[in-house]
């Protein structure tokens, strides 16, 4: 499955980049899998607090994921 | 009770000015229901962070969603109290020290419920609303800020 | 943090317009310690009083008296809340449905104490500051409006 | 003794003006009686709710009234 990932604030700093695809060799996985995944990947992520949103909803527990969602690593929000 | 649900652009690049404010103040003297309004403005601190002043903030967003958010809490707001109409605006982009970057407007027959759902607006868009926040220093570096 | 305690008059003739209020946040924008400033409004609503629709305000005042409980009442705010500065201006005169009566200003360097002392100062000018409202009705009678 | 006496909004309408000089034939009086005295000169006062002023302060119990006392008659509230 192929998925986009974005990365805000702090997040893209720490993987230099602001969007990315990323292609899996599964057909699905949980959000838990894909973070393990990702610290792999970069491990800036591993002692950083964030939250993960798939199609634009925050997920509050471990999630599916599938082909096409997009996942987004929110930071810390800063609004106002 | 005339209500005004239409979706706008939250988003405004770079700062809210005095002047923005005062125009959209204005433009409610035709609504003769509305008694009371009540607004809020965030405006850039210029605070000291390991002795580096800060000159600005750099807002950034995760635009989509957050002009979801931005419509929900809107939404929950208007079934939650009875308001006449409510505005928000942010800023994204840079936003100098002592500029305005969030600006927050309730209007409603009478008093009580402005001050009520002014405050739950201006929580919510802190708490939920996918913004970032990048303050640049005066030696150009920067730090990136958290709401408390 | 800066303060600013001096008496100043409060009453000003006839409605209070936009732009004096868009002039009055644009003069903030140098007092880069402040984060939060929080504005309440009051409207002159067009009320239908038995069949008829009031079509301005006319207010007046014990006028040394009234200056004296603003200036009490900031003093109280001043002292309970930790705000950087605040503003209070009133109506006197003829104010027309739709515009401008009241207009009370509080700044602070966080949001939290910007809410709280608004709604205190509204509260108090309403329920403590002898000011006097004659509903003007469309036909050019009138009724002596009361605070609820 | 002289005291002055100020009438505000609805009041105002009910005596016909906003201010008079009172020259009383005692050297002073209680708060209560100064009302009677009112009351007696504007029937319309009789049923009418209002606060009293002496020299600026409302008062909330039956208060002495002195020569050159300024006495307000104040109607409900309206600012705002």
């Amino acid at each position: 499955m192929i998925i986009t990932l974005k990365y805000f604030g702090l997040i893209a700093d720490l993987v230099n980049t602001h969007e990315e695809q990323l292609e899996l060799s599964v057909d699905n996985c949980t959000s838990q899998e894909l973070c393990d995944t990702l610290q792999s990947k970069y491990p800036g992520l591993v002692n950083t607090n964030f939250a993960i949103a798939v199609n634009q909803l925050i997920i509050q527990s471990v999630t599916p994921i599938s082909n096409n969602d997009i996942i987004a690593l929110l930071p810390p929000f800063a609004g106002g | 009770m005339e209500t005004e649900k239409k979706i706008k652009k939250t988003f405004v690049q770079g700062a809210i000015s005095p002047e923005f404010i005062g125009t959209s103040i204005a433009k409610h003297q035709s609504k003769t229901a509305i008694g009371a309004h009540n607004i809020f403005l965030g405006q850039v601190r210029a605070d000291v962070i390991e002795g580096k002043k800060v000159v600005a903030i750099k807002y950034s967003a995760y635009e989509e969603m957050a002009e979801l958010k931005f419509y929900e809490i809107r939404e929950a707001a208007f079934a939650k109290y009875e308001v006449t109409c409510l505005h928000i605006y942010h800023s994204i982009g840079t936003v100098k020290t002592g500029e305005i970057c969030l600006f927050v407007f309730v209007s409603a027959p009478k008093r009580k419920v402005v001050y009520e759902a002014l405050h739950f607006l201006v929580e919510e868009i802190k708490a939920s609303v996918p913004i970032f926040g990048k303050e640049i220093l005066e030696d150009d570096s920067y730090t990136w800020k958290t709401n408390s």
